[in-house]
């Protein structure tokens, strides 16, 4: 019995250990997959050996529960088309927040006499808990777009609502936790826990669709610290550290989104109500896309061939010696780099070839432009660098365009263009260029120089 | 109080290795990442699966504990799912 | 259709209108291309490249001047020659329109539609046909290789065991499609650059290629919307003077290529200025052939006033024949290939089209534009 | 000590021997200083100048050479000028040692003490007065300068609007001193440059500046402890022709400065590989002041064969005169400096050293080593 | 009573915060003073806390041990010549093996019946503290130079010996943990104290004294060790905790110092039995110090003038672009950037300047010889880019020189020196540089372009 | 034995705490942190202050820990000190 116990709290440390792991190894991209794994492998430890626990007697509910949850699970996860993969993983969270509701609910349920520090964890617990559910099944819905409109829902007095149910929240919890053993403190826990549930969908639905994965990030983090917290209600060691493994990584991956998108967590939370997403759309047909070096990263580290075209913005950056690195670490990982000029492009003729000259890069990576637009199909990566003339597709495909009838490089055809610049500002022709709103566009906004010296670093720090 | 003590060590120390452990992730791996640890907070199982194995007289509790282990376990195995799945699609270019 | 290529007869020329491969182009297009005897000459290119590539060879100019619907050349035509023009057919070439008016008058007569190369319009859509640009371009380099080889100076810094020799000095005045070449020529040889014009925008662009932009507060200047700089009140030039004079004065090689179009280009270098300057300094007047932008500047003349030379040759593009052939003969194959109907193999003036709006100044017996 | 410092006098030198700064720093040491009235001439410098920098500026050349102690200059003197000079004076200059056997003696005879600038040691304390160095240096820089003037093609890449122009290409043969200046010139203009060498440790030099070193597999070729290269077998050389010839083919431009020390230059470029090369192309020569490596070069001309035109100029520092005189005047007053007894304000030639040991070819009366 | 307990478990982990805290301040520079103030912090309210303790009965000997030791510490500290820290620290360190040690007789003593697995830790314990007291006793000798020669001591047999020790520790060991209330179990112990100690000496000996930086740290983490295992003798939660930081982060950065060194813990430990150091001296005075990318970054960061001197080397290299980059960041810190160009560097007269204005370094930036030497006293940092003869003070110093009279740049009148070159070898004089030996001369060792690029990534990684 | 468990938990999270907490550590810091974490493993007075603070019929044992206690003083009086003398050293220059 003794031993039991102890062989369990075994199986538990390791079971923490996976987990702990896990996160290391899911934090880069070459060892995510065992991560992932390693971390699976330790919840089916943790989980076969609680059922081995002396206090387990009854299985009926337990297999039920398993079956049951596995397979819908599974179904879930695998007819998730890709592309619905962020708000699969929003709901999964409110499924988790529930589980630990129900818990505290269970425990509470089962020994109604608690003392009050325990009443007061329940009371916590069924909170985050609940607040995780609604929160969860709001994000969802909003990036599934359906059931309720993606853009912020605003209201007048919503902070004042949302203050009036957490109060009402909080007495309920004073209420329940100093005498847990009353007979009307089951129906305070209910009480709170509706409010809860309501307090979850005002605090979500306010908030942007495009803001949704920061939200579902902050929702996880609360998932662990109710998994957290239930652990203190049972006392389990090893709910205790999963939970707050997941509950601290989850706030801080929530700050690097939000600084990856140039936002800050209260911004997104609080002052976020109703703010506008930074790539609005255009009179021009589609969207614009904007990225960040550690994307465009990403992107052009996994490409073996990529183009790169040069413009004007390239000689007023005086980028050209960056871009030579850029080059570089390229090809030192193994992507075919070529550079494509232009006749026109720069202010005078031959204005990129004194740049590139300069810059020491040699004559053979240089590609003419009718040499390169056959081949533009098949590359990977077409980087666009203070051009804008030069490559407007309207020249090939609006007749009414000024541009109408020059040869363009074909960037466009490319299977993914990043277009480095500083704004939305025209060339020197003084027309929209449409490639900036097609779907395979990335922009880049920002000096030229200082993008390009972003990825540099990129690919140098990741070695 | 002694355990209680015990659990609050281990919790500071989970929370300082939590902030520790995730410190510069790519935006690409932070779906994944994300989801990955969704699955780690369906630990919450453990708890449904005591709550539901309670024995005669706590019917109710167990019946509760029954569907938490449902939820925790779409957690759980969806989540790790998911996750793998899309892991799978980085696969790196074989150069 | 009969495209003819006369050779250019002006003594100093050095060019030709069309190379080779560019025949080549246009017999591919289904013309008849038919050059003159020795067109290439001085650019050692014999006869027989060019029949290789699919011309005629012919040494009977009128008959060739005649028989053509179309006539590529680079110079304006001889007033005797247009006489001898085909009725209707398309003759491109320089005209000087500015200051020929009785030659145009006399193609309008012919009833040739003339095209003049000075009016390609500046727009991103013409640049391929736009020799004005492609011929500074060269001149400006030249004029730096040409300064390089005069001076008794080196352009680069060169610390030696010796002592250290200090970077040339270069300015240069006006910096448009010459100026901005010449820019980058002196810089890729090491001298130190400064650059001015009037046109506001230019300062990025002298930057952007790493030289000095020397600001001088003029006040309202302005550019046209075709690009070109608008003339100088007295005022704004007398201010202009002062501030060259100061930089002139430390400069060891000074670059003019400041010109107004359809104008006399500006007198921008004064003799107090050249006073000014450094004995076997060098000044390279890139507009003398619209004027001069240098006092004392003669015409096809290297002329020495106080130990200052002052370069002021014609034809600086004809220095690099090999290149300003290459670029002039591409842009007369994309003026053809432009309009040319591929169906029917023959070419097909859009009249509406804003290219030829600017530069087909005669056509069906008139005047088209004015200047 | 009175310096004194008379006029070149040979027609084609534009260069002074010494520039107003160096005569004040000679000055500074103590000495006192006499040049020829004109001696700048060809800079630009005025008598004036030399005065204002300290000199004593005298029409009597005869009087100057027979009462200074110093005498510097650049070219070798006129036999009949060393009777002039004073017996025990030092006198500084090139001496062409090798072919002037009968000065040499002359100067011996005179009791003077003759410094010849060829044999100042290529050590690196002596590179300051290392005139061979400086000179050729700059004579690569000329070189390049003349060959992009005389061209009719542009140096760099240019894509532009009328098709792209394809960089020359530039063959430099002879990578010592001058050559390498060449290549770094060259490259700067954005020609691709390619370079040969028989000395093995070059390639490493060569690609430092970014061009293209041209292995040839010659066997053993070596250099002298000076850094000189050896003289080649008649099988290396033709091995080295065949290459050469190859290269020379695809080069727009050629330039050679292959030279063994002591010895007449080695021809290189023969007539038949002159046939083999494009029309229009250019030949630089600057190893024609001992031989050239080029057949039918001539020196002091430009000629033309089969369209290459093979420029063979004499004096190529000369053609920059204002850096070469700095250079060269610093090459002297380094020397003067490097033997000045500053206490007793005199020279005070130790003749131990390691540099007079190499370049002092007469003293006491006596021809000091041989050659 | 069972409060106070709860209160002085609440600081205890108070003081494990502050340790862990502590710890990530230290490892950056800016804030590591901050973090060590912390956690002697968090140590003194430990300190405290325990006096509170109520099996804490007796003050007298407590009393005297602090004071003394606190006396010793402080003496210690203050005393001891910058220069001599390390090996300080190595004497500290076997001061803390020795606490554990000590600690672990005492609860022996006080309680000789206690469980295997208690002997076993006790037993532990002695072991791994007597170990680190000795070993660091030696490392301490042998860095002062004093007592026991620096270089490795060697003799046949070594390993064996060592082995032969170590069966006889653990043979104590089962004998003593077996029964710990046997009456021979003192001298058991006794006798493996003993051994243990000259383990410690056997271990540490035959290892070279530039090594022993290394092995102090190693040390160190064992003397954490041995407080985690004496905090398990009494069950202690803090000794835990710290003791385990201090055991792993120890070996973490044993393991940073060997990459730094280029050697493997292995090599060092083991196989560097006998190895020898990688900068020997040589026939010139003075000893070679190597340093790495980050060492050199430190000192560049920390500079207000740097004069960069560049040689024939940076041409070999083809590294004028990165020195520019170099240049650019090391400006955006606010360090002052001059190149120093001498006359005869590179092959060909000017042949840095062609670099240097390919790389379009600002003419500007350049001074003459004869305008830098004046000031290189007060130059913070002169560094040496693949230049050798062009600054080898032999030229001013030694008339036997062939370079005895050529003007030099004074690079050794900086403060600090760093040459980059590729290895030991001679210029183009052929002649050997004491520059190189100076004290006040660092040697980046590699390729000049490889080093330069390191130094910028460690500049731009910084912030 | 339940104890037991508690201290392993606790000794598997500081373990890895250990391991995360320095990551990247410039040489320059090398020897600081080396001196600050030394003062750090001089925690264990903290057990040579309960021994020595043992009463009554422990006289051995209490002497024992009271040298203990004086070699940990040292330890953690000295390292504090000495590191703190060594990072004074690296204080920026003023900007
Ligand atoms: N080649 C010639 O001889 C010549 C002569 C005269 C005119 N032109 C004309 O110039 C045009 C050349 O085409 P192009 O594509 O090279 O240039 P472009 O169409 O003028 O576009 C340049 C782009 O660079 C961006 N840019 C400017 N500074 C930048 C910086 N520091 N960092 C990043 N981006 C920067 C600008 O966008 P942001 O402001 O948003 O950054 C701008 O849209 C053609 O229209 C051509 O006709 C050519
Ligand atoms: N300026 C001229 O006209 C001229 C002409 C001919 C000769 N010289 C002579 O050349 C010398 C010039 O002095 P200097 O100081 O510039 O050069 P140096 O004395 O020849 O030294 C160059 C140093 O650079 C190092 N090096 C070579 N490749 C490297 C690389 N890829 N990365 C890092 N370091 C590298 C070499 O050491 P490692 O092998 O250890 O890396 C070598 O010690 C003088 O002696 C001068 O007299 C000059
Ligand atoms: N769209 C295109 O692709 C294209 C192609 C070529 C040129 N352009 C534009 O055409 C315009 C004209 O170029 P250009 O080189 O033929 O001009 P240009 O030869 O007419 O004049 C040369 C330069 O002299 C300058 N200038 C005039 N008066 C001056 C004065 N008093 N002082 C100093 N400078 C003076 C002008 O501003 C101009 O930059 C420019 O804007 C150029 O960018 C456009
Ligand atoms: N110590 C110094 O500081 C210093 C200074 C200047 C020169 N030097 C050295 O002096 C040496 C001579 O330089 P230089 O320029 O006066 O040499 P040079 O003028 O005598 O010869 C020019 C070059 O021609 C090459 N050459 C000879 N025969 C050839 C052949 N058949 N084919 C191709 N090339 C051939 C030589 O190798 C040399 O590089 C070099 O090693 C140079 O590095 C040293």
């Amino acid at each position: 019995m003794e031993d039991t116990r102890t062989l369990l709290d075994l199986i538990y440390i390791l079971s923490a250990i996976t987990f702990i792991l896990g996160f290391k190894l899911m934090s880069r991209p070459a060892t995510a997959r065992q991560g992932n794994l390693l971390s699976a492998l330790g919840m089916a430890a943790a989980v076969v050996a609680t059922l081995m626990f002396p206090e387990v007697v009854r299985y009926t509910y337990i297999l039920a529960g398993l079956v049951i949850g596995a397979i819908i699970g599974a179904l879930l996860a695998y007819r998730t088309p890709m592309t619905s993969m962020p708000q699969m993983v929003g709901l999964l969270n409110g499924f988790g927040g529930a589980a630990s509701l129900l818990v505290a609910w269970a425990e509470f349920v089962a020994r109604p006499e608690q003392p009050v520090y325990q009443g007061v964890i329940i009371w916590l617990t069924v909170l985050i808990g609940t607040v995780t559910l609604s929160g969860s099944l709001v994000a969802w819905a909003k990036l599934e777009e359906r059931y309720i409109p993606t853009k912020p829902v605003l209201y007048p007095g919503q902070r004042i609502v949302s203050i009036l149910v957490l109060a009402a929240i909080l007495v309920g919890g004073i209420w329940f936790a100093t005498d847990t053993a009353a007979p009307e403190a089951m129906h305070v826990l209910g009480v709170v826990t509706a409010l809860a549930f309501a307090l979850g969908i005002l605090l979500v639905i306010p908030i942007g669709g495009a803001d949704m994965p920061v939200v579902i990030s902050l929702l996880n983090s609360y998932s662990g610290i109710a998994a957290c917290a239930s652990g203190f209600i049972i006392q389990n060691k090893l709910l205790i550290v999963a939970g707050a493994l997941v509950g601290a990584s989850g706030i801080i991956l929530t700050l690097i989104m939000c600084k990856a998108m140039n936002r800050s967590v209260a911004n997104v939370v609080l002052g976020g109500f109703g703010a506008d997403t930074p790539g609005k759309a255009q009179n021009v047909a589609g969207e614009i896309k904007p990225i960040k070096p550690d994307e465009a990263y990403f992107i052009l580290e996994a490409a073996n061939s990529v183009v790169i075209v040069p413009g004007y913005g390239l000689a007023v950056s005086q980028a050209q010696h960056t871009v030579r690195e850029l080059m570089e670490v390229m090809e030192k990982n193994g992507t075919e780099v070529r550079f494509a000029i232009h006749p026109v492009a720069g202010r005078m003729p031959g204005h990129m070839n004194v740049l590139l000259a300069e810059a020491n890069i040699p004559y053979d990576a240089l590609v003419e432009m009718d040499a390169i637009n056959p081949t533009m199909d098949t590359v990977d990566v077409c980087m666009i660098i203070g051009a804008n003339d030069v490559v407007n597709p309207a020249a090939l495909e609006d007749r009414s365009s000024p541009l109408w009838g020059m040869p363009i490089i074909e960037a466009h055809r490319a299977r993914t263009v990043i277009v480095m610049k500083r704004s939305m500002s025209k060339g020197f022709a003084g027309v929209e260029n449409p490639l900036f709103f097609r779907p395979n566009t990335r922009m880049l906004f920002g000096d030229a120089k200082a993008s390009l010296q972003a990825l540099v670093s990129e690919f140098k720090n990741s070695n | 109080m002694e355990i209680l003590i015990f659990l609050l060590f281990i919790l500071v120390l989970a929370i300082f290795l939590g902030f520790e452990v995730i410190s510069k992730v790519p935006s690409l791996l932070h779906t994944p990442l994300m989801s990955g640890s969704n699955a780690i907070s369906g630990i919450t199982i453990v708890g449904a699966l005591v709550a539901a194995g309670l024995g005669e007289g706590e019917e109710a509790a167990a019946l509760i504990g029954g569907v938490a282990v449902a939820f925790a376990t779409i957690n759980v195995v969806g989540g790790y799912l998911v996750t793998d799945r899309m892991l799978n699609m980085f696969k790196k270019k074989d150069k | 259709m009969q495209i003819g290529v006369p050779r250019e007869t002006h003594f100093c020329e050095t060019r030709a209108p069309i190379i080779p491969s560019d025949v080549g182009r246009l017999v591919k297009l289904g013309a008849t291309v038919v050059v003159e005897s020795g067109i290439g000459a001085r650019l050692h290119l014999s006869d027989t490249d060019y029949e290789k590539a699919g011309a005629v060879v012919t040494s009977n100019r009128r008959e060739l001047l005649s028989s053509s619907d179309i006539i590529l050349r680079l110079r304006k035509p001889d007033l005797s020659e247009v006489t001898l023009l085909k009725p209707g057919c398309l003759h491109v070439s320089y005209l000087d329109p500015f200051h020929e008016r009785a030659l145009i008058t006399a193609l309008a007569e012919q009833g040739v539609s003339a095209v003049a190369m000075e009016f390609i319009p500046r727009t991103t859509r013409a640049q391929k046909m736009d020799a004005l640009s492609s011929q500074a371009s060269l001149a400006g380099y030249a004029a730096v290789i040409l300064a390089a080889e005069r001076t008794n100076r080196v352009f680069p810094m060169m610390t030696t065991p010796a002592g250290t020799i200090n970077p040339a000095r270069v300015f240069v005045i006006g910096a448009g499609v010459a100026g901005l070449q010449a820019i980058a020529t002196a810089k890729r040889l090491g001298a130190r650059v400064d650059a001015f014009d009037t046109r506001p925008v230019v300062a990025e662009q002298v930057r952007s290629l790493g030289a000095r932009f020397v600001e001088v507060d003029l006040g309202e200047t302005g550019q046209t919307k075709e690009g070109y700089a608008q003339a100088l009140t007295e005022e704004q030039l007398r201010i202009q003077r002062e501030a060259m004079a100061r930089q002139c004065a430390i400069s060891d090689i000074v670059i003019t290529t400041a010109q107004v179009f359809g104008k006399k280009a500006p007198i921008i270098i004064t003799r107090e200025m050249i006073a000014g300057m450094r004995p076997g300094s060098i000044i390279v007047d890139l507009a003398i052939e619209t004027g001069g932008n240098t006092e004392g500047a003669q015409l096809g003349q290297e002329v020495e006033i106080n130990g200052v030379r002052i370069i002021a040759l014609e034809n600086m593009p004809g220095r690099v024949a090999a290149a300003a052939s290459q670029m002039y003969s591409a842009n007369l194959y994309n003026f053809v290939d432009e309009f040319w109907d591929r169906e029917n193999k023959r070419i097909a003036l859009n009249l509406e089209d804003d290219i030829l709006q600017a530069c087909l100044v005669t056509h069906d017996g008139k005047v088209r534009r004015d200047f």
